[in-house]
């Protein structure tokens, strides 16, 4: 289609990339999710990837992310995502691999699957969506809910005497010798999109010498969980959120 | 240890599975230790490093179920095994590989429960085996060994089958038959040939649609879609219907009894028939499908049938299914590790036999 | 050999009393026969009392899971206690002598000891005194050849240790001669 | 200034306004009417836009697509 | 919502679950979110703080059901839920639970399986929950609610139960029958004593030999003891056998569906009647224990059985032990999370008592 | 009896604590499992809380702890003493409740129960026994074991390529909030029981105001599965074992 | 009322078509009538489309999953398009007029629009549309008293939110007015 | 210096020689008999025991009580 590159004579400086497929996503107005999925996607396409990568969607919201990345994909058991990216990986070494998790995948009944893949070193890229509540289910806590946060199941705000404390597992991975390149970003602003698309590409660049886990947590927002219109919910994110989760390189290979 | 006499080897059964696993061509074995199968692992991790294939000692056998779940969606020919509690461990993923229809290869070498129970060989899985111990209507394909040559034989046929029927096949045999050493002929190395996969997810060229390995179809009306798939090929499944027939021809009446127990059994049958007692020994070899039908025709002929389990007598269900009604069912059982003896059946027999004679005159 | 032949190997764990039924085993696998060894496992593995049971037999065997035996070769106090018992009447029972402070007491049986621990440190090596042991059972119960128990060590061991083979030689046919002249013999 | 444009796909558009707050032309506002879904959706306001793609960087629902004038014609018109 | 009239409160069913168990005295629910059941601990997390005991959602649902297990042993009166992934996850310690004979009450709010399937309403979880989908031979006490108020009721009976016997009772309700909201009469608070646990770990005084819980009995004839102990149990529940008989008086055929789908074999005898079909309906309430008795029964009176329900046919097997050939059981379902209509059952029913006739001629 | 406390007019000085039972262990000669139950029974004895104080024996070599110790004690499933015992806290919060666990029960399979017990800041004293090996079934790879260590399932030495590393969960757990006093001890010598016993008797007493989760890991010896003698197998402890797991406080309470 | 009424009412999520449901059937227990509410529920809850059944009946309600239907109250084209040919004939559908771009067509069933959108605008209160449309329902299909609706809602309301009721009164009146002079009239 | 002895239960000794190598007077060794366990059990060699507890202190079997001659007979004899 004309369309596609040009109007009115102008030339497109932006559009979706060929990797996400045409179904529109279920997400929530103003929902993360879709953002990581699309510059996962832009990244396989400026890479050229698309017939070498394998994904794998977790339980939680993104459980449908098969639906608009057109790549081979798996859907994982709730918490599970990275221990079938071990198994699709330890089939196809010379493929890339992704896993894509929220927090109460990832690390509420992932956690032994995510620390004991990520301390194999397990050669794939793991993708953290930390929204600090369960969305997918209405609304829960999650292990990094923020304290005093209020979610369906902390009405009283999170208190850390019952319910523990806001878990930073990301930071307890790069501990792990396993753990090639370790990293938070987010997706709430432009710039925060194009850091986030700087790391997805230099893992799949890492992945290419199978040196370790690659490991990005993405801080995002759940306005719906949240109770936010999605402005807001950004704005809570950064006023929230980065104080506990700081953004930035936790853990980068030594050299580079 | 061969014989070159005749090809054969004295080998333990968890051994001698393992060891034809790896001539059944296996791309990737996934497991963690638990007794009395640990051996299985011992040897992959020992073998493995000389020939191909990939061999990971897992975290847990939800990890390892999982990693299965994954490999053998990438299109690996792929295996793992446990015992007991691994295997409820396992239930959720053993669900979804029914639903997405993958095949693999699980191998339960079970022990006594319920619980942490002892680590004695026991039959007290066939339920969560048979009926599906998971959530959802699915079912495996379950083979029940009764000797060291069957299992390593089984790993072929399970392999086979879960390949042809996109399914899970399980394995099922108590850890007595992990732990022994008997004859064993293996199998040729590379004479099961690889299936193609063109469902797998081994990463998408531009010439085909993308590959979704998934169980999720939110929409009940799909998700009925599958299921009425799923029970189809159950159906078809009927057709791999497995069972022995011993000392059947002129019986009175029938044992049946799968694993050990048909071993038990058989030497039972001799004694009996020393005595006087023209009984004969129906061994189900799939567990499903089961032999409904071979059974249902037996009871034309024989006057009872004596279920031996070692349980509390689950496959007398299944049994009893396929009598409906039209012969009386019994059973003898230990449970919790133990095993029955081949006097102890006799026992049982000749008091049936006699109350009936009894109730004859 | 016309009938089956079963056997309970017993005694502490480290004794050997697994390698004895399984060398029997694959004897006995030399010569065509059927044959079936069954250990007991469990956590008692370690450090407590093991045993497996062996079936040499003409014919396919039925049951490999038996509770009572032919022949029982014991090697320590509580494999006594437990298994005594377990022989069938007229069957047989060997035992090493200087485990065992109470030495068994049926009289329906064939019994007889054998200092196999002492013959063994004085041909040099401990480790052979279960070897002993099996040149004494088969020359009591010759349900296999010794030169087929040879043959099966030739098998069993890895190259570099072929060298020991003869030392093994030596304790068979010690004990085979031992067993013509036990220490003690009942029934 | 290099002059651009945007086109949103009215249907797809969730009406989150993220990209009505990341545009630093202030070149786009929520419709006051709904799309298929229920959604007041997103469209140009005015044509400040200079192309600089933000909008469709934050679109989670990858609605818009950008334009620009091209660098040729910029030339011309210098 | 309290009517002061009668007492009565519009409530969805997991609600009124969550409230009788509050009136139930629990000391704790350990528990994790999952659709259609996600209510139960939201409800509790709300209101547990205003009141007395414990809530907490665990990191998985294996963390909760071992915190069950800790909690059951200590003496609390405790309580999980969860839906059909979830209670698969949940298999080794039920296992655990049943042959350390714990009292507890489990939830499972199903939905369409296998697999991560749908999270509409579905029966496929009955061989799980019956049959045991752990391993080892152990039984749940399982209640099949089919209104909001026996969500209600049946917290109190499955929490008496499970105390009478030392067991895990499970109620099983389809996700319908949780998200619903119908009038529900709430059991009052209070009204269920507690019972005295002298097993229980709550620190050794001086005066009693130390309480262990535990599950392992590496001795098989110990192991063995367990068994007998627990089947012995599993006999003396037959007393506790629960169903409901509808228009079987003059009946000529009869229906038989449990939980939701016997709300819609209700309508569909209604319907069938006008249309001069004269069938009835047996609704099992105790699923375990079977009422195989009542069923029995029948086979002297109706010419069949119809088992309706929403999975492939898995009760189907416990009905026709129970008729044991006397009469034909026959089958129609939805799966996946599909609900049959009345209007199906009386169109099967029709064509089946139309085949009769034609075969009576 | 006389005897007990006197032999020839010479005084006791050293017997076995009363808390323990007549039943003989069933450990392997030199394991190092029963000198920590004894340690943990000697502190129980001490302090006079025999009656106060719930135990949880996990699966492992340690599975029949409950037959050594005279207290009431729960068995659990392999891998989830930590929830178990959470379990019975929340029942009996006034109570001291311990939880036993071996490395491939704490930090395999236990992994989440175990993390998230600790960042729940549950108020229990968790004791974990690092023997870098699986004991019970037959000596294969912990996830503790070290690299290039032979076990029976790593026969040609722990790989780092396929089997990750050397998992130094108590690391980890110090990040945590919840982790409120974190130690590794050892048995292997006398002055190493002598401090293990000062750690234990320490988390008791913090136990008595509920502050959070005190954690002791005991780096201990596995003669059979590591195919030593006991001698010797506690000399490769302090050559291999200590250089990756070192010895002392890794948290303890600030201001103590 | 003597048979049983069964309603779907279906809309996006967030315009309240749930709430719309439960306080009819409310309202239905205050008079003693037996009463089911079933919601659809689903991921599509996020964002998507929302539905609930609810049956009100003088005896105990058999199944209370359905899919045909009495009536019918529909807030948006996708449930039109779904729920449109579920209404038994001679039924009735009432639909929220500014939320459909395509009308119905059946002539087999009793159809009105409302323009409870408009209206609750110029009530000064959007979200009170839901209760116009409850008025115009019961209007035509009066299976419980407006006064039922007020005092459930007297009850489902936390109390600091009873100074709202008059204005849901004002509303359902309204709903009842435009009822019988709706702005479409079909069958 | 201080007198002691210990007393070692025969049959609850497993032979693990940690008691030997701990003992800072080298007053244990193994017998060269076994115990009903199999086990060679430990035994005082020689008289030069302490009493410090030492060998109690690692014996994982519990199989050791110490004794030690009471300060007051101490004071007695010097
Ligand atoms: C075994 C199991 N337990 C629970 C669930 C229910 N469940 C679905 S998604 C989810 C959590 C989703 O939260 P998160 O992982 O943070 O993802 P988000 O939706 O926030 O992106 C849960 C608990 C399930 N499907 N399976
Ligand atoms: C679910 C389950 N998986 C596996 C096992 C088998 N198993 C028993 S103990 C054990 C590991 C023991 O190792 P560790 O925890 O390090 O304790 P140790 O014996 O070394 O003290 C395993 C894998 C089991 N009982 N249950
Ligand atoms: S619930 Fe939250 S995480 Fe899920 S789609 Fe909606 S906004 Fe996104
Ligand atoms: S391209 Fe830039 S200027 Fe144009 S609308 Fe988008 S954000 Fe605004
Ligand atoms: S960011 Fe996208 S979805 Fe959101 S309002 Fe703008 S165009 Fe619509
Ligand atoms: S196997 Fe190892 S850990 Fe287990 S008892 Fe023996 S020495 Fe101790
Ligand atoms: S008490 Fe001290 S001196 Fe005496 S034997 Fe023991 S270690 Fe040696
Ligand atoms: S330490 Fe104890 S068990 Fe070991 S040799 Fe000494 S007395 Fe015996
Ligand atoms: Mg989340
Ligand atoms: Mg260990």
């Amino acid at each position: 289609m004309q369309e596609d590159t040009q109007l009115n004579g102008f030339e497109v400086v932006y559009k979706k990339p060929v990797t996400l497929t045409d179904t529109p996503f279920h997400y929530c107005p103003g929902c993360g999710h879709s953002v990581v999925h699309r510059v996962l996607m832009e990244v396989i396409d400026e890479m050229g990837i698309q017939d070498k990568t394998i994904g794998v969607a977790p339980v939680g919201c993104s459980v449908f992310a098969y639906s608009y990345m057109n790549i081979d994909m798996q859907e994982a058991a709730h918490g599970r995502a990275s221990a079938v990216a071990t198994g699709i990986k330890r089939i196809h070494p010379d493929k890339f691999v992704f896993s894509y998790q929220g927090d109460g995948d990832l690390a509420a009944i992932g956690t032994a699957e995510t620390i004991h893949t990520v301390n194999r070193g397990e050669n794939i890229l793991m993708i953290f969506i930390n929204n600090a509540i369960y969305g997918m289910t209405g609304g829960q806590m999650a292990p990094t809910t923020l304290l005093n946060q209020v979610t369906s199941t902390s009405p009283y705000g999170r208190n850390c005497e019952t319910m523990g404390y806001p878990l930073k597992i990301t930071d307890m991975l790069v501990q792990l010798p396993g753990a090639y390149y370790v990293t938070r970003q987010s997706v709430h602003n432009v710039n925060a999109v194009r850091k986030l698309k700087k790391a997805v590409e230099k893992s799949f660049e890492y992945q290419k010498s199978n040196p370790g886990t690659c490991f990005i947590e993405v801080v995002s927002n759940c306005p719906s969980g949240w109770k936010m219109t999605p402005v807001e919910s950004n704005k809570w994110l950064e006023e929230n959120m980065f104080p506990v989760y700081p953004i930035g390189d936790l853990k980068v290979p030594s050299g580079k | 240890m061969e014989d070159k006499n005749n090809g054969a080897r004295l080998m333990k059964g968890n051994e001698a599975l393992a060891e034809a696993a790896m001539r059944a061509d296996i791309d990737a074995y996934f497991g963690y230790p638990i007794t009395p199968q640990s051996e299985i692992l011992e040897y992959f991790t020992l073998e493995m490093p000389k020939r191909h294939g990939v061999v990971l000692q897992a975290e847990s056998e939800l990890a390892a179920i999982n990693m299965i779940y994954g490999a053998a969606g990438a299109g690996g020919r792929v295996m793992t095994s446990s015992s007991s509690p691994g295997i409820s461990l396992m239930q959720e993923a053993i669900s979804y590989i029914a639903s997405a229809e993958l095949p693999c290869l699980l191998v339960n070498v079970t022990r006594g429960g319920p619980g942490l129970g002892t680590i004695q060989p026991s039959q007290g899985d066939y339920f969560q085996a048979v009926k599906g111990g998971g959530h959802g209507d699915y079912h495996l394909i379950v083979l029940a060994p009764s000797s060291v040559q069957e299992m390593a034989d089984f790993v072929f046929d399970g392999i086979r089958l879960a390949e042809k029927y996109k399914t899970p096949a399980m394995i099922l045999a108590d850890g007595a038959l992990g732990q022994m050493m008997e004859k064993v002929v293996l199998p040729e190395e590379g004479s099961l040939p690889k299936t193609e996969k063109p469902w797998a997810t081994a990463g998408k060229p531009a010439t085909r649609e993308r590959n979704i390995i998934t169980s999720l179809f939110i929409d009940p009306e799909k998700m009925e879609g599958i299921n009425i798939r799923l029970q189809e090929k159950y159906e078809q499944m009927r057709d791999e219907v497995r069972f022995e027939e011993i000392a059947l021809d002129d019986a009175e009446f029938a044992l049946v009894a799968f694993g050990l127990s048909a071993r038990v059994c058989q030497k039972a049958v001799d004694l009996a028939r020393e005595k006087g007692i023209r009984v004969g020994l129906i061994r189900p070899i799939t567990l499903y499908p089961f032999p409904k039908e071979a059974i249902s025709n037996l009871t034309n002929k024989v006057k009872f049938f004596l279920v031996v389990e070692m349980n509390a007598g689950q496959m007398v269900e299944d049994v009893s299914l396929a009598v409906n009604g039209k012969r009386p069912v019994y059973f003898k059982g230990r449970m919790g590790g133990m095993v029955p003896t081949p006097e102890d059946v006799v026992e049982k027999l000749e008091s049936l036999v006699h109350s009936l004679r009894k109730s004859e005159i | 050999m016309q009938q089956a032949h079963e056997i309970i190997f017993a005694g502490f764990g480290g004794q050997g009393v697994l390698s004895m039924g399984s060398i029997i085993a694959y004897a006995a696998m030399i010569e065509q026969k059927e044959v079936s060894w069954m250990p007991s496992y469990g956590p008692e593995m370690r450090g407590g009392t093991a045993n497996c049971t062996v079936i040499v037999s003409p014919v396919r065997i039925s049951s490999p899971i038996i509770s009572r035996f032919d022949s029982a070769v014991i090697l320590n106090q509580p494999s006594l206690e437990k298994f005594e018992k377990a022989v069938k009447p007229g069957g047989f029972l060997l035992y090493e002598q200087s485990s065992l402070i109470n030495p068994p007491t049926r009289k329906d049986i064939e019994v007889i000891a054998i200092a196999a621990n002492d013959e063994a440190q004085k041909l040099g090596k401990k480790q052979v005194a279960n070897m002993i042991l099996v040149g004494a059972f088969l020359e009591k119960r010759p349900i296999v050849k010794i030169e087929n128990i040879l043959n099966a060590l030739k098998k069993v061991l890895p190259e570099r240790h072929h060298h020991l083979i003869p030392l093994n030689e030596q304790a068979l046919l010690l004990g085979g001669k031992l067993a013509k002249e036990p220490s003690l013999t009942v029934g | 200034m290099i002059k651009g444009t945007v086109k949103i796909e009215r249907d797809t558009c969730k009406g989150c306004e993220l990209c009505v707050v990341a545009c630093p032309q202030k070149c786009l506002g929520l419709s006051s009417f709904i799309n298929i879904n229920g959604y007041r959706f997103a469209e140009l306001i005015n044509d400040n836009c200079t192309g600089c793609v933000n909008c469709a960087i934050v679109c989670p629902d990858v609605a818009i697509t950008v334009y620009r004038q091209p660098k040729s014609a910029l030339k011309k018109a210098v």
